[in-house]
Formats: structure tokens, C-alpha cells, sequence
């Protein structure tokens, strides 16, 4: 019989081996799994793991990695410091969309004239798209104690909808013969997000994704917002008696984690998603609450997280086509590791030991 | 041309009733989930998974109702992975949740690989004799197949079960104060690992009603969103069976009217009104949220026993 | 008399601490025992291995000659012994009834089973409406329906946990009387209490706990309070004292002080007027659930209220946010330790920074100063004698009396001008509580205006130079201390109109 | 040396539609040239970062020529084909081309003036549903084709249009093909992904199409005929052309006649004088002396869109956003 017990303080050693541990568990269930599919186990976990970071073309897929990263990273650092305040921004997507909406809308506005602060401009609508889509959960949970889990994956889909009706009418490119979709404004110089340094993968979301790295790590850890915002989450009555408004904290983080994900959209539909299409968000805003647990809520565990996320996508697909596995199992596969990496956080929290099976 | 009296009221709420009819199994088993306390966020990985057992079963043994028990199983395995997680690794539940749908989306495609492109055996109908016949009624409420009856017998059990039984009770005290039922002697863990059991096999029947019933096939990624439709439906419902009814048939509803507005010929903004059932759960969350009086104390905490 | 119950060489170990360490006793049919013990002593963790809670790592029970078992509370309950806990185990938005059945092996049908509460609740003078809310109910009330709970399986062991911390004096009275016709009925109590008079009107035999072991077992009849605390504590102990200062001038006034309670199950506060004076310690005394909570909650301001009706050295702070009024000098240290005083899962450090950021400057520019964190929860930890291995301990791995000596040391080491404390010994063990009433004393002698709002009378009278009592969300004029007798006291708190009283 | 050859589809390959159709091409070249080709494929894969990477990454492990099967790669096939001179980019559906970027599409629009024919013929209502995805031209070209068909054998006939603003929700499509038989409909046509609606017709007993591929299976009974994406052909012309060193950039826009869209087989359900006029209007498409769009059409407003005898120019037909005269509603903004 396996006993747990309660650490007094969670073990730093714990924190910094389970996640080795857990992607070491879902490559062997991972191997498994690719095995009954009469697939290479070794040779798919290598392509998976190993060709994007050392493999022949790494230099190629590198970038790559920073470029799926990004978005990741940057709204999981806004979700991140919601749920350390017990605020749960599952609609991240719809944000991330309204985003792209709005930063795309002033481009598309401004086009075909050429000046500098066209993309400062775009950054900016972006950013409070995301933002004002997220502050209607909040205002709504204010006011009338709505559960904002729930609105704010409602407005995902009339985000959706949303943007299909932009692709489809009000942005539709005039010169696209009739297809629907956007101008591509990676070629419009002045509301384009281009590659910064060619081959690096790096663009404006990418830099602007370390950035919230480091400006939430010393928020978070330094600022006493992030104090009140991370004892919200731990006690919310201690929390109301240290002074801190709850509805505050709830505008606050919502509005916070919507414009961030509002900038990761922008960044994306002025970068390497070019235009607003129907089929532009493809989950990203998901994806980030995984990657926000993944890092355990905390600002380089989510870097970390983001980055190996990001490298089971790009393995992922080259997994799929040098190796035929279909592209349900990688997504089982992510599944997997988060599974893994949940139930091996255990260790840092608590002591397992082993105790004899009791007599009766 | 517009001619909204084309719009017979009986066959509306026939086809609104079948179209609930998923989320509203779905969303029945996850209100027995959360009043035990836990919150489980997979409801849409369970519903796919509980699509294609159901589908590939019954395309092998060719029975039907096979087809359903291997759906409730399925979806139940599945949802207890949630549970050991959740209950034994004390992971946190929106986490786990998600984790759950991701590998259930992706766990389905993959058994559903070879099953594209069958047909399912037929799916009996229940008819009364004669009673489908009745004005109106016939037509909206009693010309349907079994699993919609079983849905509403299912939301009358678990009213009764929850109301009037004693494991009922015990239940909703673990929801409620999980401390508490586990010092006067039950076994928190157990309790809830048998509600998630239980709301994984009725999200796997929803699945397989949708699978089986409603649009008879597999195809990848089927539930399209069905099963969070259902997470909003408990809320919605302060946690009270006959009120997700409702908000199923609402929801239902307003999709359904939606698009046979547009067979009517009725000049509706198409777009937005895609929207409208969205816009009007999030109008009707709401209105109920000043009712949190029925929401289970100790929902989405983490229980661990230190003995 | 037989032996029930026989202990044999418990033992249980928790990682760090053994909680109770070889431990060995009898308990007698109709024997009323007594177990004491400072905080962390080990008492709950005992009784939990008699209910079947927790297992021992070694030892042996047997009851009545049996050999005994447990391995859940169910085959405790078979056996005949039932348990009443220090936190209630009750669920507050199910009924009296609701909450009985939940705790009985063999239930009978609803309606058998609410014939069966209210015989046994008159049978026993407990009166209880068994289709009551539980939320809805006093702390007394709510006690009952734990007690009635035992009663109805007619046990034959019935463990008492803290049970009496909560209840008026009129309802220790009725507990009292229970217990003792029980004992005379031939049933085992096996009974914790931090309240030594209490048990030495009450109990037979005493069996005395020290860091999880048997210190010595005596017949509290025959010794008096100090002696027992001291064997408990294993040295000697001092009564708080102070100097006899006279009040200065009004440091907090308090003026028609109503407000609504933001909980279902609360209680509204009405018209509440109130002066304290620089250097005065101010009683407020009354059973819980009687408005202390949104008292607390007004004056903290968690629950801000109108502007005019809270005063702090003449400016109004009414409407004030906590910290607002942190900066103008009133501070408070609520009753709820884990959770409200202090976020159980945050190290000591974080904790001090949660109230003290304000008069203590540990921020600058919105930026934490963690090194002056650091050195305040230190500080605090000195000062306070507050056992804890570092300041980075999580709250919560601190015993209930450290605990509230760390949270009453974070307030009164931030010199406020107005600290107000709701039950500040609750659960804490003498030693601690001494020093937790000495800390409050030596505060208004410095010159601060102290309210102290505690269900512990003795407590009140020791400390308080006034004392007030808080009813149905009304507050009774405040009468000198000296001036007061028990009985005057304790029909206050039952209810009797205080003006009546006070007549 | 083996040809390595490239497909990345924007869907899985089990969704029974637009991918599983070009997987079906993919599976054809294989057959063909046996152990000459090897083909590799990645599906959902999203537009825009994620595709560039997707055809980069088979690029660079040897991928002499990639069909990239959404409309939505347009702009990431061009910057992975400059980037890759020596490969061949195939585009689906696509409008911009480059020295090694074809594009081609097909004429799916033939395949439903064949269905409104025999739509036209076998309403008794004289009620037809359609199932629209998007309200873009590709569609909106499907319904006018399909209706001037159905009208020219049938003048009382009219569509009920119901849009879901979706390629693929089954349940969704089920619901609209539901509601549309509520109206008194009882013949089907869809523009969207999914069988549902042929299931669903099935089950009411009224008729309805094949869309993508056969579907045969899914309603034995309601099916008339199916509008097969037949993608095989090309792909194995445009593989040998490789092979053989004499592929040249070019845009295709095929059709019935060569192939690109196929009819399937008649039901039995259709009597043989339907029959036969079907079979007339697909032997005159093949043979070019059909068009669907010949005037005189009027546009929905009545203005004059083809004069008699006129026949629409691609571009107008590949830009289409009005209805032609007669159907009834608006295309939704
Ligand atoms: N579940 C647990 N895990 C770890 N340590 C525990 C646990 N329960 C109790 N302890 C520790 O065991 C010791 C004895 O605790 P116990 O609750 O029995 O004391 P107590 O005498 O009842 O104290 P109090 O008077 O405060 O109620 C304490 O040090 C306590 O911290
Ligand atoms: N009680 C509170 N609850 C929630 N958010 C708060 C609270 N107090 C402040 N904030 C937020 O914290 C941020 C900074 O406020 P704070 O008062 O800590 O900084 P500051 O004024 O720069 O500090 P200082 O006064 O030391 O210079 C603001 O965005 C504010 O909205
Ligand atoms: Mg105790
Ligand atoms: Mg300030």
C-alpha cells in the first residue's frame, strides 16, 4: 500500500525532477502506443524528442519551435496569473481571436498607406480587443457572480463566428477573387510582423512572449499586485482581509490574460498567419491553459512548457509524415504527457511511502 | 414567402428534443459528478469516446444496445482515468479536465480509424401503437426513439436518487463538506470515483446517441463542441435535474428555430444568429447565477484524507 | 467499575512528529475521563485511532475484552463507541434530520427517524427541529445535533472533542447534565477540553498528554486548574498582569453600526454603539453566531459599512478598505486562523507581509522588500516565542497556538492605535493562551484602545477592564468588569434583554 | 531513386470528405507507380505558420513535388516554393501561381447542374433543400448551376437554402437537413462535408446526393447519384510529368470531361427517362457542347447578367457572389 504525506514545504528538488520524469513516462506509454500502431516506438519518440532540436535540419525547425512557442507562452503567462488568483480564463481562443480581429481591422483600415505607426497602432488595438473580450467575463462575474469558465468559453464561439462573418464579408480581400480571407498583411510592410533575424523563427510575439516571461516572473514574485493576486488563490478570505478587492483581481487577471492573448492573435494574423481567415484560430488559446499547468502556473515553467508543447507539435507533424503515425495519436500522445505531468507533480507536494499492508 | 406558419410547432419541438438529447445526457451525468464535488472539464473528450465505442461495437456485434453498454463503458474507463488523477494524484480538476478531452479527441480518431464510411446497424424505434397519431403531442413528445425516453427516465432517477435515497444523501454531503463525510466515516475517494464513473458513461451515451441515432456514423471530432454545451447546462441549471431539461431543450431550441427560420425563407442574419444559442446560455447564465444555493460547497477542491 | 476501553502502546508517528508515542490507558463504564494536553499534544489524533480515523503504527485497544480495530468510523459506530469533533462534521445546507441519518449505521425511515430525534432531543432537554437547515442554527444548536447524533446509537463509549469552546454557560450546564446522567446510565465519556475548570467540575479521571506521551494521570476533583496546567505544560506558569492605568481619551468610537450580513446563515447587526478608550481592553462577549463575525467584518473592513458609523481617533473609517485603515491604526486578527487570519499554504514571511505591508513598509513603489518581510515575521517569531523550525514554514505547518501567536504578534508588533481580536485563545492550550492575553495587556498599557470579543467568559473577566455582550446583532451597554457576577453575565449572553439586565 | 511526393491536408483523412478524397488521390499514385514513389502526408494541418513549416519540413527530407489541398496554403505555398526552386508545389483551389506553382481545381459546379436535373425530375413537391457551408463563390456557383438546371426541366420548382456556417458538424447538418424536410422538402443537395444529411434523408425516406465521395452506404435508398472528387488522375498525371522531367507550371480548372469530377451511379430509384436525359447533360459536358451557365440568365435583381446564347467567362464564374433569378433569399453578409 502506497501512503501520501504531506510535505511542509513542497520539495524544490520534487518540482524540478517530476516534469523529467513525466516526459520520460510518456515516451515509454507514448512508445507503447506507437508500437500497437506497428510504428518504430524508438525511432518515432527520436523524431518527436531529438530531429527538431539536434536532428539534421534543426537549424530549420529551431525557429520553428520559437514561432509555434510564442503564442503559447505569451497567453499562458496571462491565464497563468489568473488562475493563480482561482480565476479560470478557459476562453482564451475567443480573445486571441478578437484580437486578431481588431489588429487586423486597423491594418485593413489603414491599407494601402505606408507609415510607421500603423503596427504600434495595430499592437495596441489588438491587445485591448483581447482585452475587452476578456473584461466581459469579469464584469459579468462582478456583477451578477456569473462563472466565468463558462462565458468565457461561450464567447469562444461567437468569436468564431465572428471571425468567419469578418472573412467572409467585411474583410474579405477585395482582390481575392471572391475566396474568403483577408489581405495577406505580411505583404503590406507597414502592418507586417516579419521574421526579425531570417531563420530564427523570432518575431515581434516571440520577443514580446519573453518579455511577459520576465515581466510577470518579477511581478509575480516581486510586485505586491502579484502577492495579493497569488494569496486570492491561495485564501480568498485571508486575501480580503489583507486588503486585497476581489473584484479588482477579477478585472484585473481577465483583463490581463484577454490582452495578452489579444496580442499573441495580432501577432500572429500580422505574422506567420498573414490574414483572417475562417479556419485562423486553430487552438492555440486551448493549447495555452495546457501549457500553463504544464509550467506549473509559474512564469519559466510555462517558457519551458510552451517550448515542449511547441516541440511535440513540430515533432509531431514530422513524426506523421516520415513515419505515416496519424495525427490522432500525437494528439493522444499530448494527452499522455499532461496526464503524466499532472499526476507526477504529486511527488513535490507530498512524500509516497510504501507501508505495510495492514492486518486485520 | 415568409411564411413563419410554416413552421409547425410540433415537429420543432420533436427536432428540439432529439437534438438536446446528447448534451442533455451528457449534462445529467455531469450533474451527478459535480454534486459530489468534483468538477470535470472532460465531458467533451468523454462524449467522443463514448461516440466511437458505441459505433465500432455495434458495427461488430451488430447490436445496437451492445453498441450503448460499450459506450457507457468506454467513456466510464475513460472518465476514470480523471477520477484516479484527480482523487488519488490530486491533480488539479480544470487541468485534468482539459487533459481529458485533448486525449479523448485524440484516442478516438485513432479507434475510429477504420470506421469511416459505415453505417451503424439501424436503431430500433419506439413506436406506440397509435399514440404518435395524437394531435400535436404525438408528433412532438411521443414519436421518438428509446434513448429520448431513457434520457428523461434518466433525469427522474437521478431527482429521485438524489432527493429521496439515502446514497443519494451521502452524495451530496461529499459534495458538500468533503471533511466532514469523511470524518463521520465515508469514503470520499470511492464516492466521487463512482459519480465520475457514472458521468463518463452518460456523457458515452450522449456520444453514442449522436453517433448511433441522431447522425448515424463516425466521422473524427463529431461532438463538435456538444460537451461543453453541457458543462454550461449544469450550471445553468443550478445543479437541479429537471432545470437541465430545460436548459437543454433551450439551447436545443434556439438552434433548431435558427435554422428553420432560414427553410422558411426568413432573411435572418445568418451569421450572428449562429451565435445566438451561445449568446443566449451565456444571457440565461446570468440570470441564474444569483441562484448559487444548490452549487455542491466543495466543488473543484482537492480532497486528501491525511491518515 | 469494569474497563471498557483499554490502551495499549499506541503509537503514531506523522512525518517529524510522533503524535502520540507509546501510549496507555483505561477507561471505565460510566466514567467520565478527561484528556488533557497542550496544542499538538496528541489528543485529537488519539481518539481518532479509538473511532477508526486514523490506524495506529503500533498498540493494541480492546473494548469490553474484545479485541478492537477499527478500520473505519463504521465499525466504531458497530462497536458502540461514537464521537463528536472538535470542527463539526455537519453539512450546512442539509437538515438536522439529513445530517443524523448521514451519521448512523442503521437508519431508520425518515419519518421513524424524526420521531426518534425529538423523543430523544426532550428525553435528553436538547430540543431540536429536525427539519431544520443546519446553516441555519446557533453553534449550540448545532452541537446538539451532534450529540443527539451519538445518542441515538446508545453508545457505549462517547468521545468528546473541545466540545464545549462554543457554548454559553447555560448550555455547558445542559452539556454537563447530559453527560453526567450518560455516565450514570453506564456509558464511557472519554472527554477533551482546553477548559480546566471545566473538567475538574466534570470529570472522574484525567489522563495527562505531553508531546504525544502519558505524563501522569490524576483525579482533576482533587487538584486545581494551575496544577493541572502545569503538569500539562511540565513547568511553571504565570497569570497575565498589568499595571492599572487609566483610560486616556476615546480612541475608537463606534455610532449606529448596522449592516446587513453578507452570509445566508448570519446574523444582522443593529444599532451597535461603542467607545474605547486609549489604554481600556474592551470585552464583548456573547455565543457565537450572534453577530461577531460581521462585527469583525465591519471593523476590519472587509464588509465596508457607512462612513460615519466607524470612528478611529476622530476621523471616520467607515467605508474605508483594510489597508486604509491599517495605514490610520485600526487593526484586527481574526478568529479563523487557517484561512482568514492566514493563508495556510504561504510561509510565515508572506504571511506577515500580508497585513504588515502597510505600517511596517514592506514595499516600496508597489515592489516587495522580502528582506524586511523576512526580518518583521523574525521579528514576530522572537517576540512571540513562536515554535516554527524557519519563517519559511508554510502557515499551516505551524500548531493551532503558534499559529495564533504568530497572527496576534503580526498585529500587535505593528503598534496599532485600535486592535481588535475575535476569540484570540480559541483552541490555544494555557501556556499559549497566557501569553496571547499577556501580549493583548501589555498593548493597552502602551497606550492602545483593545477590543477583545471572545465566548470564553473566564477569558473576558481576566482580562477586560469593561465588558459588552453581543446578542442577536444588538451590543448591550458596557459595564465595568469588576462590577459583574457570572450569573448577571451568562443570561445576557442567553438572550435576556441586556438593558433588562444591566436595570 | 524513388520520387518523394508531399500531401498536407488542412482535414483528417477519416472526415469522409474534401481530405479523405484527396487522400484517396494520394493512395491512387501509390498504386500507380508502385515502389517508384514514395508519398508521405501530414493532416490538420492549420493555415498559415503551421503549413509553411509542414511543407518546409518535406521540402527538406526530399519532397520533389507537394500537393498542398487548401485554399488557405495560397500564400504559404508561395513562400515555401521560392525558397525551394527545385520543388514542385501543387495548389488546390488557388489563384496564385509562381515558375514551380500549378494550381488546379475542378468544376464542381458540372457535377451539380447533373444533380438539379435530376433534382428537377424527381421532386414531387417540387421543393428542393440545399445545405450550404460558407457563402463564397464556390458554393454560391453550385447552387445557381444546380438550380437553372432544376428550373429548365421543372419551372415550379424552388430551393429552400439553409446555411451553417460550417464544413463539418454533422450533427448541425443533420439538424438543417431535418428542418429543411419539415418545409416539405424531398430532394437534398449539400455543399458541406459530412453524410449526415444523406442519413438523414434516408431515415424521412426522401432523396438526396453523394457529396465528395460515393455514399453510397450511408443511405442506399435516398441516394440519386453522388458528385465524386476525383483527384486520382491528376495527381498521377502531374507525378509522371516529374518523373519524366516535363512538368511546367500551369493552372487547371477541370471538369467532368476530364475526369476531375465524377458522377456516380444512378439509383434505381430514378426512372430510366431521367435516366437518360442525366446521362445527356454529362455526355455534353464531356463533349464541351454544354455549358451550364449559358444565357439568357438573369441575375436575382432581374438585370441582365448573359444575353442568349452568352456563355459565363471563368472569371466571372470563379469570382460568382449573386444568385441567378428565381432562387429565393438572400446569400447571408
Ligand atoms: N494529518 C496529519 N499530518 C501530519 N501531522 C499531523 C496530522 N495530524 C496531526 N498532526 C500532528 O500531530 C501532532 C498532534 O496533533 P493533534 O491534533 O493530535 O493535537 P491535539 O492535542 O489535538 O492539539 P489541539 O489541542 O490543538 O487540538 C501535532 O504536532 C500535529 O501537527
Ligand atoms: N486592494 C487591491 N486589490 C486588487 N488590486 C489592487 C489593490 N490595490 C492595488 N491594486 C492594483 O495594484 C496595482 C498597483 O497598486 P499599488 O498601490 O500596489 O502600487 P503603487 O501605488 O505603485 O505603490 P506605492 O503606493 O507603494 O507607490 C494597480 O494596478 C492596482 O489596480
Ligand atoms: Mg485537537
Ligand atoms: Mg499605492
Amino acid at each position: 500500500m502506497f501512503r501520501l504525506e504531506a510535505r511542509p514545504q513542497p520539495s524544490r528538488f520534487w518540482i524540478a525532477v517530476t516534469p523529467i520524469l513525466a516526459v520520460i513516462a510518456t515516451m515509454i506509454a507514448g512508445g507503447l502506443m506507437f508500437a500497437v500502431l506497428g510504428k518504430d516506438p524508438l525511432a518515432s519518440i527520436r523524431m518527436i524528442f531529438w530531429d527538431p532540436l539536434m536532428g539534421e535540419y534543426a537549424f530549420y525547425y529551431r525557429g520553428q519551435l520559437l514561432t509555434k512557442a510564442g503564442p503559447l507562452i505569451l497567453i499562458a503567462i496571462g491565464l497563468s496569473i489568473g488562475f493563480r488568483a482561482g480565476i479560470w480564463n478557459i476562453g482564451a481562443e475567443g480573445q486571441y481571436i478578437i484580437g486578431a480581429i481588431c489588429g487586423a481591422g486597423v491594418a485593413l483600415a489603414a491599407y494601402p498607406v505606408q507609415a510607421w505607426y500603423i503596427f504600434p497602432l495595430m499592437v495596441l488595438a489588438g491587445g485591448l480587443g483581447g482585452w475587452a473580450w476578456g473584461m466581459i467575463p469579469a464584469i459579468l462575474r462582478n456583477r451578477f457572480g456569473t462563472n466565468e469558465i463558462l462565458v468565457s468559453l461561450m464567447l469562444v464561439y461567437v468569436a468564431q463566428h465572428l471571425l468567419s462573418s469578418m472573412a467572409l464579408g467585411l474583410m474579405r480581400n477585395p482582390e481575392g477573387m471572391g475566396f474568403p480571407g483577408s489581405r495577406n498583411l505580411q505583404q503590406y510592410p507597414s502592418a507586417a510582423n516579419p521574421e526579425l533575424i531570417a531563420g530564427t523563427g523570432i518575431h515581434w510575439g516571440v520577443v514580446a512572449a519573453f518579455l511577459s516571461v520576465i515581466v510577470a516572473y518579477v511581478f509575480m514574485s516581486r510586485h505586491m499586485t502579484g502577492f495579493q493576486i497569488r494569496l486570492m488563490g491561495e485564501s480568498p478570505r485571508a486575501a480580503t482581509f489583507a486588503g486585497v478587492i476581489p473584484k479588482r483581481v477579477v478585472t484585473f487577471t481577465l483583463g490581463l490574460s484577454g490582452a495578452l492573448a489579444g496580442l499573441a492573435g495580432l501577432f500572429e494574423v500580422s505574422g506567420p498567419a498573414g490574414q483572417i481567415t475562417i479556419d485562423f484560430a486553430s487552438g492555440y488559446g486551448f493549447t495555452a491553459i495546457i501549457v500553463a499547468f504544464l509550467g506549473r502556473l509559474h512564469p519559466i515553467g510555462i517558457m519551458l512548457g510552451g517550448l515542449l508543447m511547441a516541440l511535440t507539435y513540430v515533432g509531431g507533424n514530422l513524426v506523421q509524415q516520415q513515419a505515416g503515425l496519424p495525427a490522432a495519436a500525437i494528439q493522444a500522445f499530448q494527452g499522455m504527457l499532461l496526464f503524466f505531468l499532472l499526476a507526477f507533480d504529486l511527488l513535490s507536494a507530498y512524500r509516497v511511502r510504501l507501508v505495510k499492508r495492514e492486518h486485520r | 414567402m415568409m411564411d413563419l406558419s410554416a413552421i409547425s410547432p410540433a415537429a420543432l419541438v420533436a427536432a428540439l428534443i432529439a437534438a438536446s438529447t446528447p448534451i442533455l445526457l451528457a449534462a445529467i451525468g455531469e450533474l451527478v459528478v459535480e454534486k459530489s464535488g468534483v468538477l470535470n472539464l472532460g465531458v467533451e473528450g468523454m462524449m467522443i469516446t463514448g461516440a466511437i465505442f458505441g459505433f465500432a461495437a455495434s458495427v461488430e456485434t451488430g447490436s445496437p444496445w451492445l453498441g450503448l453498454v460499450a459506450a457507457m463503458i468506454g467513456s466510464a474507463i475513460l472518465a476514470l482515468i480523471f477520477g484516479v488523477l484527480t482523487q488519488y494524484f490530486l491533480t488539479n480538476q480544470v487541468a485534468t479536465g482539459l487533459a481529458l478531452t485533448l486525449f479523448g479527441l485524440g484516442f478516438s480518431a485513432l479507434i475510429g480509424q477504420g470506421y469511416t464510411g459505415i453505417k451503424p446497424p439501424p436503431f430500433p424505434r419506439l413506436d406506440i401503437a397509435g399514440l404518435s397519431g395524437i394531435p400535436f403531442f404525438g408528433r412532438a413528445l411521443l414519436s421518438h426513439d428509446y434513448i429520448v425516453y431513457l434520457s428523461i427516465l434518466l433525469v427522474a432517477a437521478v431527482w429521485y436518487f438524489l432527493k429521496y435515497t439515502r446514497p443519494g444523501l451521502v452524495l451530496r454531503a461529499v459534495g458538500e463538506n468533503h471533511d466532514a463525510a469523511h470524518a463521520i466515516g465515508y469514503n470520499v475517494t470511492r464516492i466521487r470515483l463512482m459519480a465520475v464513473a457514472f458521468g463518463g458513461a452518460c456523457a458515452g451515451l450522449g456520444g453514442a446517441y449522436l453517433a448511433l441515432v441522431q447522425v448515424p456514423q463516425w466521422t473524427e471530432g463529431m461532438t463538435a463542441g456538444a460537451g461543453w454545451i453541457a458543462l454550461a447546462l449544469v450550471v445553468f441549471a443550478s445543479w437541479k435535474p429537471w432545470r437541465v431539461v430545460l436548459g437543454a431543450y433551450i439551447f436545443g431550441g434556439v438552434s433548431i428555430l435558427q435554422l428553420n427560420l432560414q427553410a422558411v425563407g426568413v432573411n435572418i442574419p445568418v451569421a450572428y444568429l449562429s451565435m445566438a444559442p451561445y449568446i443566449v446560455t451565456i444571457i440565461v447564465l446570468v440570470i441564474m447565477s444569483g441562484d448559487r444555493t444548490s452549487a455542491p460547497a466543495s466543488l473543484g477542491r482537492v480532497f486528501h484524507a491525511s491518515s | 467499575m469494569t474497563t471498557l476501553l483499554s490502551l495499549k502502546g499506541l503509537t503514531k508517528a506523522y512525518p517529524g512528529v510522533v503524535a502520540n508515542n507509546n501510549v496507555s490507558f483505561d477507561i471505565d463504564e460510566g466514567q467520565i475521563h478527561a484528556l488533557l494536553g497542550e496544542n499538538g499534544a496528541g489528543k485529537s489524533t488519539l481518539v481518532k485511532m479509538i473511532y477508526g480515523l486514523v490506524r495506529p503504527d503500533s498498540g493494541q485497544m480492546t473494548l469490553a475484552g474484545q479485541p478492537y480495530q477499527p478500520h473505519e468510523p463504521r465499525e466504531a459506530r458497530a462497536a458502540g463507541v461514537a464521537m463528536v469533533f472538535q470542527h463539526f462534521s455537519l453539512f450546512d445546507a442539509l437538515t438536522v434530520a439529513e445530517n443524523i441519518t448521514l451519521g448512523m449505521e442503521n437508519a431508520p425511515p425518515r419519518r421513524e427517524l424524526s420521531q426518534r430525534i425529538r423523543d430523544v432531543s426532550t428525553a435528553y432537554e436538547l430540543p431540536l427541529d429536525p427539519d431544520a437547515i443546519i446553516g441555519d442554527l446557533s453553534v449550540g444548536e448545532r452541537q446538539r445535533v451532534e450529540i443527539i447524533r451519538c445518542l441515538l446509537q446508545e453508545p457505549k463509549l462517547l468521545i468528546m472533542d473541545e466540545p464545549t469552546s462554543v457554548l454559553t454557560p447555560q448550555e455547558v450546564e445542559v452539556l454537563f447534565k447530559t453527560l453526567n446522567r450518560l455516565a450514570g446510565e453506564g456509558t464511557a465519556i472519554l472527554y477533551i477540553s482546553h477548559k480546566l475548570e471545566e473538567i475538574r467540575t466534570l470529570c472522574h479521571h484525567a489522563t495527562i498528554l505531553r508531546q504525544g506521551e502519558v505524563v501522569g494521570e490524576t483525579d482533576p476533583t482533587r487538584s486545581t486548574a494551575r496544577e493541572l496546567a502545569e503538569m500539562m505544560v511540565g513547568e511553571a506558569l504565570s497569570s497575565p498582569t498589568r499595571k492599572n492605568t487609566r483610560p486616556g481619551k476615546v480612541a475608537l468610537e463606534i455610532r449606529g453600526l448596522s449592516a446587513r450580513s453578507g452570509n445566508p446563515f448570519g446574523t444582522d447587526l443593529d444599532e451597535i454603539d461603542l467607545d474605547v478608550r486609549e489604554g481600556e481592553v474592551m470585552g464583548i462577549g456573547g455565543v457565537a453566531g450572534n453577530g461577531q463575525d460581521e462585527f469583525m467584518l465591519a471593523l476590519s473592513g472587509e464588509a465596508p459599512v457607512a462612513r460615519a458609523m466607524v470612528r478611529v481617533d476622530g476621523v471616520d473609517v467607515g467605508d474605508l478598505t483594510p489597508n486604509e485603515r491599517r495605514e490610520i491604526g485600526l487593526l484586527t486578527a481574526p478568529e479563523e486562523r487557517l484561512g482568514h487570519a492566514a493563508a495556510p499554504n504561504m510561509t510565515l514571511f508572506e504571511n506577515a507581509l500580508m497585513t504588515g505591508n502597510v505600517r511596517r513598509n514592506l514595499s516600496r513603489h508597489g515592489f516587495i522588500r522580502w528582506k524586511a518581510a523576512m526580518a518583521f515575521a523574525d521579528e514576530i517569531v522572537h517576540a512571540f516565542d513562536v515554535r516554527t523550525p524557519s519563517v519559511r514554514n508554510t502557515a499551516k505547518s505551524l500548531s493551532g497556538g503558534n499559529l495564533q501567536k504568530f497572527v496576534i504578534g503580526r498585529e500587535v508588533l505593528q503598534t496599532p492605535r485600535v486592535l481588535v481580536v475575535n476569540q484570540p485563545t480559541w483552541g490555544v492550550d494555557a501556556a499559549a493562551a497566557a501569553a496571547i492575553r499577556q501580549a493583548l495587556m501589555d498593548l493597552a498599557e502602551a497606550g492602545a484602545a483593545v477590543v477583545i470579543i471572545s465566548q470564553d467568559l473566564d477569558e473576558l473577566l481576566e482580562v477586560s477592564d469593561r465588558l459588552a455582550i453581543l446578542h442577536a446583532g444588538r451590543l448591550s451597554q458596557p459595564r465595568a468588569t469588576d462590577e459583574l457576577t457570572m450569573e448577571e453575565i451568562g443570561l445576557m449572553m442567553g438572550g435576556m434583554e441586556a438593558q433588562h439586565v444591566s436595570a | 531513386e524513388k520520387l518523394k511526393v508531399g500531401f498536407i491536408y488542412v482535414g483528417p483523412v477519416g472526415d469522409l470528405g474534401w481530405t479523405h478524397q484527396h487522400d484517396q488521390g494520394r493512395k491512387a499514385v501509390e498504386k500507380a507507380f508502385g515502389d517508384k514513389v514514395e508519398t508521405t502526408y501530414v493532416e490538420s494541418v492549420p493555415e498559415g505558420a503551421d503549413a509553411e513549416r509542414v511543407m518546409t519540413q518535406m521540402a527538406l527530407s526530399g519532397a520533389k513535388l507537394i500537393f498542398a489541398t487548401s485554399f488557405g496554403y495560397m500564400d504559404a505555398v508561395q513562400n515555401v516554393a521560392k525558397k525551394f526552386p527545385n520543388v514542385k508545389f501543387e495548389h488546390a483551389t488557388g489563384y496564385k501561381t509562381a515558375p514551380n506553382v500549378s494550381t488546379y481545381s475542378a468544376r464542381f459546379y458540372e457535377g451539380r447542374m447533373v444533380i438539379g436535373h435530376i433534382a428537377g425530375k424527381m421532386t414531387k413537391t417540387n421543393k428542393i433543400g440545399y445545405i450550404a457551408s460558407y457563402p463564397i463563390p464556390e458554393v454560391i456557383r453550385g447552387i445557381n448551376a444546380a438550380y437553372l438546371a432544376a428550373k429548365a426541366v421543372n419551372p415550379n420548382v424552388q430551393f429552400k437554402i439553409v446555411w451553417v456556417f460550417t464544413w463539418f458538424d454533422p450533427a448541425k447538418e443533420a439538424d438543417a437537413a431535418n428542418a429543411l424536410i419539415e418545409q416539405g422538402v424531398d430532394v437534398i443537395m449539400q455543399h458541406t462535408d459530412s453524410p449526415a444529411a444523406l442519413t438523414i434523408a434516408e431515415k424521412k425516406g426522401i432523396y438526396a446526393f453523394g457529396q465528395a465521395s460515393d455514399m453510397k452506404k450511408f443511405g442506399p435508398n435516398a441516394r440519386l447519384t453522388s458528385i465524386i472528387d476525383n483527384w486520382a488522375p491528376y495527381y498521377i498525371q502531374e507525378v509522371k510529368a516529374v518523373m519524366d522531367g516535363t512538368w511546367k507550371s500551369h493552372a487547371t480548372w477541370d471538369g467532368i470531361k476530364q475526369g476531375m469530377v465524377k458522377i456516380g451511379d444512378f439509383s434505381d430509384k430514378m426512372p430510366a427517362d431521367v435516366k437518360a436525359s442525366a446521362q445527356k447533360i454529362i455526355d455534353g459536358l464531356k463533349a464541351g457542347t454544354l455549358h451550364p451557365f449559358t444565357g439568357p440568365i438573369n441575375k436575382q435583381d432581374g438585370s441582365v447578367w448573359l444575353k442568349p446564347g452568352e456563355v459565363a467567362d471563368d472569371a466571372t464564374l470563379a469570382g460568382m457572389n449573386f444568385y441567378v433569378e428565381g432562387i429565393e433569399g438572400q446569400i447571408p453578409k
